[in-house]
C-alpha cells in the first residue's frame, strides 16, 4: 500500500485529469472497502491471507466453517481468502498503469526487435529484385479486434519499404473499416518515403465479404500475378491453410503472424517465418510505439517475470522440503 | 421409412452435396446453398433473441411478477439500434459500454484468479524424487513441465535482447512450443477428419439406406 | 498377431491407391486427385466397417469415474457448448454422456452458451435419450436453453440460475418445474459436464470451478484438446475426453457404442494416409532440393 | 458527454462485479446489485445479437434495390432470413407449426437445412488439410521439423490402428506420447500460453474498465 502512496504522491503517476481519477477511485475504493467494511485493514489482511488460506489447504472440510466465522465477524462478509487474488490485482493494475503512463510520457522503454521483423524486410528486398508484387493479408476481422489493428500496423512498415524500392503492393480486405485504416497507412508510408505519385488507392482493395469468396479471389491473385512474398497477419481461421497452400503452390515466400492458436502450426508449417500469438502484438507495438499496446506490453513482462520468479521459488521450496514454508507458500497460488 | 422422412434425408443429402460440390469447382449450386446458409443463421437468432431474451428474461416477468424495471435493460438494449443513424449513433455506446465494462470486470479477476494464479501453482512441481511414486520418471516429468512453463514465459518475454542464458533458454522454448504446435497440428487433422466422417455416415448410412427403400 | 497382420494389410491396401493419386497430384499439379484419395479413405472403412479396439486414455478414465462415483440420483449439469458445425465429434459425446447420467438416475440440467443451434441441439438430444430411458421432462431432466452474453450466464448462475433463468427453454416459469425446486445455484449442482468446441470451455474453470468450487470435467473437440491437457494437470478440470477418438473412449465405458466408435476405423486410415501424404510431399521437396543445387553447381 | 457517460457506465458496471468477488452474496446489498446487473447484461446482450442481423438485412436489402452483381443471390439470403424468423415469432398457441418448439417450422429448417450446411462446410476441410499436406507441410527449418514429427506421432497415436503400430514398436510407447509429449511438454507450454493470454486479457480488461481504451466505442 506505501509503494501505491509513494507512487501517487512522487508524482509518478501524473494527473493527467481522467486516468487520475480512474485509478484513485479504483484503488481507493478497494483498499477502502476490505478495511471499513471487514473491519480489518489491508495491511493485517495481506499478512494473514497466509494463514488462512493455509487453513484451507490442509483442511479442505473446514473451509466452510473458517469462512463463516470470518464473515460473521464483518457486516459485509469480506472473503479474506480471496487477498491473493485482491493483492495481485491490485499490483497487476499499477504495474501496467505505471507502464502505460511511461509510455505516454515518452519515456525510453525498451522492447527487443522481433526476428520475424527482419524476415519481412528481406522479402519484401526480394520481391524488388524478382520485380514481382507483395501481397498483404491483413486477416478476417474486422478492425475492432486487436490482431487486425497490430496487422494494420505492421502493413504500415511493409509498405514503407515497398514504397522505397517501387515494388508493386496489393493488400486484399474483408471490412469496409479495415479498407479505410489500410488505406490511410499505406498513403501514409507513401507520403513519408517522398513517393506520394507512386500510391495507388487500388493497392488496399475490398475484395468480398464472405470468408470463402474472400480467400477464393485472394488465392486466384496468387495463382494469376505470382506474388513473390505473401504476408498474412491478424486473425485467420480455416482459410489459414487455403491460403499458405495456394502461396507454396505459387512459389511465394511466406511469412504469417497470427494469435489463433489453431492456425498458427499450419502457418508454422507452411510458411517461412511465422510471429506466434504475442510475437504479433509485441511487433507492432515495436512498429507503432502506440503507448497502451507498449505499456501493457511491457507491464504484463514486468509480471512475468515475477511469476517465473515465484515458480522457480515454488520449486525450490517443494524440492527441498521446507515442510513449514512449502504448504503456506503453495497456498498463495490456490483459487477459491 | 415414410415419406416425409425420405423427402427430408433427400433434402440433406441435396444440400451436403452441393456444398461438396465446391471442390471440384465453384458453381451455382454452391452459391445458392451457401447464400440459403447466410439467411437461415441470421434468422435463427431472430427467432432465439425474441423468445429465449425478450420474451422469458424481459416481458413475462414483467407481466407476471411485476418486475417493471426490467424495461431498464430493453431500453438499453434497443438504444442499440441508434447505431444506425448518423447522428444518435453514439447513444448505443451506453448500451455497449454496459455490456463491455461488465464482461470486463468479470475477466480482469476470472482471468488472474481462476488462471493465473492456479496454473503457476500447479507448476511447483517438486524436482525431488522421494516425493515422486515413480521415482526419477516422475521427476523428469516435472523437470518437463517447469521447463516448459519457464522457458515458453521466456519466449514470450520481450524486454530484453534474447542473448546469453535469455537466449539459451528461449531457444529451449521454441523447441517446446514447437513440439507442443506440432500435437496441436495433428489434434486438429483429427478434428477435420472426424467432421468428414460425420457426413459419409449420413451420407452412407441414411441417404444410403432411403435410396434401398426406394429402388428395393 | 492377428491384429498386426491386418494392419500390414490395411498398409498395403492403403498405399496402392496412395501412391498413384499421389502421383497423380504430382505430376498433374491437380488436387482434385488428393481430394478423391481423402475421400476414398473415409469412405472406404465406413462401408465396410473396419474396425480397431479403443484403448482407453487415463484422461478419459478419469472423467468416466468422476461421473460413475456420483451418487445416483445427484444433479448434473450438461452444457451443449457447441455449434452444428462439430456434430460428429460433439455429439457422440452429449449422448454417451446422457447414457451415463440417465442410468444412474441422475437428474440432469442442460445449458448451452451458443446462439446458432445450441438450444435446438439440446432439445433433440436430450428428448431422444429421455424417451430411451423412459425419462419425464421437469421430474427427471430440463432444459434451460440459451441466454445472451455467455460471461453473465456463467457467473450469474453463481448465485442464482432463476435470476438468469426465468424460464426453461420452451417458456415454463422455473418455478413451476418441480425439479428446479431445489436447485437454486452452483451449490446445488453435484458435477458440471462441459461438452465444447470452443474457448468458452475455459471460462467454466476460470470463473465456474475456481469462483464456486464446482467439478467440472469435459468433452472438447480435438482442435480444444491440447489445451485443456493444463487444466487437467492442475486439477482444476476432472477429466477430458478429446475429438472424436475420446467420445469413442466414452461410448466404450458406457457400453453403448456409437457414430464416434464407428468412424474410427475411417479416422485411422485418413491418418495414416495424410502421414504418407506429409512423408512423400518432404521427400519430393529434398530431391528437389538436391536437384536443383546439382544444377545450380553444374 | 458522448465519450465520458459510456465510459463512466462502463466502469460502475464493472466495478460491481469486481466489488462483489471480494465479498460474501448473502451478506450485503452487493450481492442482490451483481445479480441485476448480470441479469440485465443478458438482456442488453441479446439486443446485441439482432443488431448483426438488421446489418445482414440491410446490406442485402441494398444489393437487391440496387441491382448489384449476383442479387439473386441476395435476395435468396432476404428470403431464407424470413423464412426463419417470421413463422418463430409467431406465436405457438396458433399452431404447433409456429414458435421455436420441437415441431415448428424454425426447428425443422435448422435440423435439416442449416445445420447439415455448417456441418458440411468445415466437413470440406479435411480435404483441404490433405492437400495442404502434401503440397505445403514442409521441414523447412529445425522447428518445422520438430512440429512435424510431433504431428506425426500425435496422429498415429491418437487412433486405434496407429496406436496398435506404436504398441508393437514398444508395448509403453502409446503411454509414453500421453504422458510426455502430451502431458509433460505439450501440457508445459499450453500453460505458459495460457498465463500470457490471461495477462493479456486481464490488461485490456484493465483498459477497459478505466476508459483508457475504447476503442470498441469506436474512437
Amino acid at each position: 500500500m506505501t509503494f501505491v502512496v509513494i507512487l501517487l504522491y512522487k508524482g509518478v503517476i501524473i494527473p493527467q485529469r481522467q486516468l487520475f481519477r480512474f485509478l484513485i477511485i479504483i484503488i481507493g475504493l478497494i483498499l477502502l472497502a476490505a478495511p471499513i467494511l471487514s473491519a480489518d485493514s489491508l495491511d493485517v489482511a495481506t499478512d494473514s491471507v497466509q494463514d488462512v488460506a493455509g487453513q484451507i489447504i490442509t483442511d479442505s472440510v473446514e473451509t466452510t466453517t473458517s469462512t463463516e466465522e470470518v464473515a460473521e465477524d464483518s457486516g459485509w462478509g469480506y472473503r479474506t481468502e480471496r487477498n491473493n487474488a485482491l493483492f495481485l490485482m491490485v499490483l497487476f493494475s499499477v504495474v501496467i498503469l505505471v507502464y502505460t503512463r511511461w509510455a505516454k510520457q515518452g519515456k525510453e522503454l525498451f522492447l527487443r526487435k522481433i526476428n520475424g521483423l527482419d524476415e519481412v524486410e528481406e522479402a519484401v528486398g526480394r520481391a524488388t529484385e524478382m520485380g514481382r508484387p507483395v501481397l498483404f493479408v491483413p486477416g478476417l476481422q474486422e478492425l475492432d479486434e486487436i490482431e487486425t489493428i497490430a496487422a494494420i500496423s505492421i502493413l504500415g512498415r511493409v509498405a514503407r519499404i515497398t514504397a522505397r524500392y517501387d515494388t508493386p503492393l496489393m493488400v486484399p480486405v474483408r471490412y469496409p473499416l479495415v479498407l479505410a485504416a489500410g488505406q490511410e497507412v499505406v498513403q501514409q508510408a507513401y507520403i513519408e518515403e517522398g513517393k506520394p505519385d507512386a500510391y495507388n488507392v487500388d493497392m488496399v482493395r475490398y475484395v468480398a465479404g464472405e470468408q470463402f469468396a474472400f480467400t477464393a479471389t485472394v488465392n486466384g491473385y496468387m495463382m494469376r500475378e505470382r506474388p513473390a512474398t505473401n504476408i498474412f497477419m491478424g486473425a485467420f481461421f480455416a482459410e489459414s491453410l487455403l491460403l499458405a497452400e495456394t502461396g507454396n503452390a505459387a512459389g511465394s515466400i511466406q511469412i504469417a503472424g497470427t494469435a489463433q492458436p489453431s492456425q498458427l502450426p499450419f502457418f508454422i508449417a507452411a510458411c517461412d517465418y511465422t510471429l506466434m500469438g504475442e510475437e504479433l502484438y509485441a511487433a507492432s507495438a515495436y512498429l507503432s510505439r502506440e503507448p497502451l499496446l507498449l505499456g501493457g506490453l511491457k507491464g504484463q513482462d514486468f509480471i512475468k517475470i515475477l511469476l517465473i520468479a515465484a515458480i522457480l521459488i515454488g520449486v525450490l521450496i517443494v524440492s527441498l522440503d521446507i515442510e513449514a514454508i512449502a504448504e503456506l507458500y503453495k497456498s498463495l497460488f490456490v483459487s477459491v | 421409412m415414410s415419406w416425409v422422412e425420405i423427402v427430408q434425408i433427400w433434402l440433406v443429402a441435396f444440400v451436403t452435396l452441393s456444398l461438396f460440390s465446391f471442390l471440384y469447382k465453384d458453381n451455382p449450386f454452391y452459391r445458392l446453398v451457401e447464400h440459403i446458409f447466410a439467411g437461415l443463421s441470421a434468422g435463427y437468432y431472430v427467432g432465439l433473441i425474441y423468445h429465449s431474451v425478450i420474451l422469458q428474461t424481459m416481458i413475462d416477468p414483467m407481466f407476471r411478477n411485476g418486475e417493471w424495471w426490467l424495461i431498464f435493460p430493453g431500453i438499453l438494449g434497443a438504444l442499440m439500434f441508434s447505431r444506425f443513424s448518423k447522428n444518435y449513433g453514439w447513444i448505443s455506446r451506453i448500451s455497449l459500454a454496459f455490456v463491455m465494462g461488465n464482461t470486463a470486470g468479470i475477466f480482469l479477476l476470472s482471468e488472474l484468479h481462476g488462471k493465473v494464479l492456479p496454473q503457476v501453482g500447479a507448476t511447483m512441481r517438486s524436482l525431488n524424487p522421494q516425493h515422486q511414486a515413480d521415482g526419477w520418471t516422475g521427476v523428469l516429468l516435472s523437470l518437463l513441465i517447469v521447463v516448459g512453463v519457464v522457458s515458453t514465459l521466456i519466449y514470450f518475454y520481450f524486454s530484453k535482447e534474447h542473448k546469453g542464458v535469455l537466449g539459451g533458454v528461449a531457444k529451449v522454448g521454441i523447441w517446446f512450443i514447437m513440439i507442443s504446435f506440432g500435437a496441436h497440428f495433428g489434434y486438429t487433422v483429427m478434428a477435420r477428419i472426424s467432421l468428414l466422417i460425420g457426413r459419409v455416415q449420413f451420407l452412407i448410412f441414411d441417404f444410403g439406406n432411403s435410396i434401398k427403400e426406394l429402388f428395393g | 498377431m492377428l491384429e498386426v497382420l491386418k494392419i500390414v494389410a490395411y498398409t498395403i491396401l492403403i498405399c496402392i491407391p496412395a501412391a498413384v493419386l499421389l502421383y497423380l497430384t504430382f505430376k498433374t499439379d491437380d488436387r482434385r486427385y488428393l481430394f478423391i484419395a481423402v475421400a476414398f479413405y473415409v469412405v472406404f472403412p465406413v462401408v465396410v466397417t473396419i474396425s480397431f479396439p479403443t484403448s482407453l486414455s487415463p484422461e478419459s478414465i478419469t472423467l468416466y469415474e468422476a461421473v460413475d462415483a456420483l451418487p445416483d440420483s445427484s444433479t448434473v449439469l450438461l452444457t451443449f457448448d457447441y455449434y452444428a458445425s462439430t456434430l460428429a465429434e460433439t455429439e457422440p459425446m452429449s449422448r454417451a454422456a446422457l447414457h451415463h447420467l440417465f442410468k444412474k438416475d441422475c437428474r440432469v440440467l442442460t445449458v448451452t452458451t451458443i446462439p446458432l443451434g445450441g438450444p435446438t441441439i439440446s432439445e433433440r438430444v436430450t428428448r431422444d435419450l429421455a424417451e430411451e430411458y423412459d425419462k419425464v421432462y421437469g421430474l427427471d431432466f430440463v432444459n434451460l436453453g440459451y441466454k445472451a452474453n455467455y460471461v453473465a450466464v456463467l457467473k450469474g448462475m453463481g448465485s442464482s440460475i432463476s435470476a438468469i433463468y426465468p424460464a426453461d427453454n420452451s417458456g415454463t416459469p422455473l418455478s413451476e418445474i418441480p425439479m428446479m425446486a431445489d436447485i437454486k445455484n452452483y451449490d446445488d449442482i453435484d458435477f458440471i459436464y462441459v461438452v465444447a468446441d470452443n474457448g468458452i470451455v475455459e471460462y467454466w474453470i476460470s470463473i465456474v470451478q475456481s469462483q464456486y468450487q464446482a467439478q467440472v470435467g469435459c468433452g472438447v473437440t480435438a482442435v480444444m484438446a491440447p489445451k485443456i491437457y493444463a487444466y487437467v494437470s492442475s486439477g482444476q478440470m476432472t477429466g477430458l475426453l478429446g475429438g472424436m477418438k475420446g467420445a469413442a473412449e466414452y461410448e466404450k465405458m458406457v457400453g453403448h457404442p456409437g457414430s464416434a466408435t464407428q468412424g474410427m476405423g475411417a479416422q485411422s486410415m485418413a491418418h495414416l494416409f495424410i502421414i504418407v501424404s506429409v512423408i512423400s510431399g518432404n521427400l519430393m521437396f529434398f530431391i528437389d532440393r538436391k536437384r536443383g543445387r546439382k544444377r545450380k553447381l553444374s | 458527454m458522448r465519450t465520458i457517460v459510456p465510459v463512466i457506465i462502463a466502469f460502475l458496471s464493472g466495478m460491481v462485479m469486481i466489488l462483489a468477488f471480494f465479498f460474501d452474496p448473502e451478506k450485503s446489498i452487493l450481492g442482490e446489485l451483481e445479480q441485476n446487473v448480470l441479469s440485465w447484461v443478458t438482456i442488453v446482450g441479446g439486443f446485441t445479437l439482432l443488431l448483426g442481423v438488421v446489418s445482414i438485412f440491410r446490406v442485402n436489402l441494398i444489393a437487391v434495390k440496387r441491382r448489384h452483381d449476383g442479387w439473386g443471390y441476395k435476395l435468396v439470403t432476404l428470403i431464407s432470413i424470413l423464412a426463419m424468423a417470421i413463422p418463430a415469432i409467431i406465436p405457438s398457441k396458433l399452431s404447433p407449426l409456429f414458435g421455436t418448439g420441437t415441431d415448428s417450422i424454425y426447428d425443422w429448417l435448422f435440423n435439416y437445412l442449416d445445420a447439415p450446411m455448417m456441418a458440411t462446410m468445415f466437413a470440406m476441410l479435411a480435404f483441404y488439410i490433405s492437400s495442404a499436406a502434401f503440397r505445403a507441410f514442409r521441414a523447412r527449418n529445425t522447428e518445422a521439423t520438430l512440429l512435424l514429427i510431433a504431428a506425426t506421432l500425435v496422429m498415429l497415436w491418437r487412433v486405434p490402428m496407429g496406436e496398435i503400430a506404436l504398441a508393437y514398436i514398444h508395448p509403453d510407447l502409446p503411454q509414453a506420447i500421453n504422458t510426455y509429449i502430451m502431458g509433460g511438454i505439450n501440457m508445459a507450454v499450453q500453460r505458459g500460453i495460457i498465463i500470457g493470454a490471461a495477462l493479456g486479457a486481464a490488461a485490456m480488461s484493465l483498459r477497459i474498465l478505466l476508459g483508457i481504451e475504447r476503442t470498441y466505442l469506436g474512437k
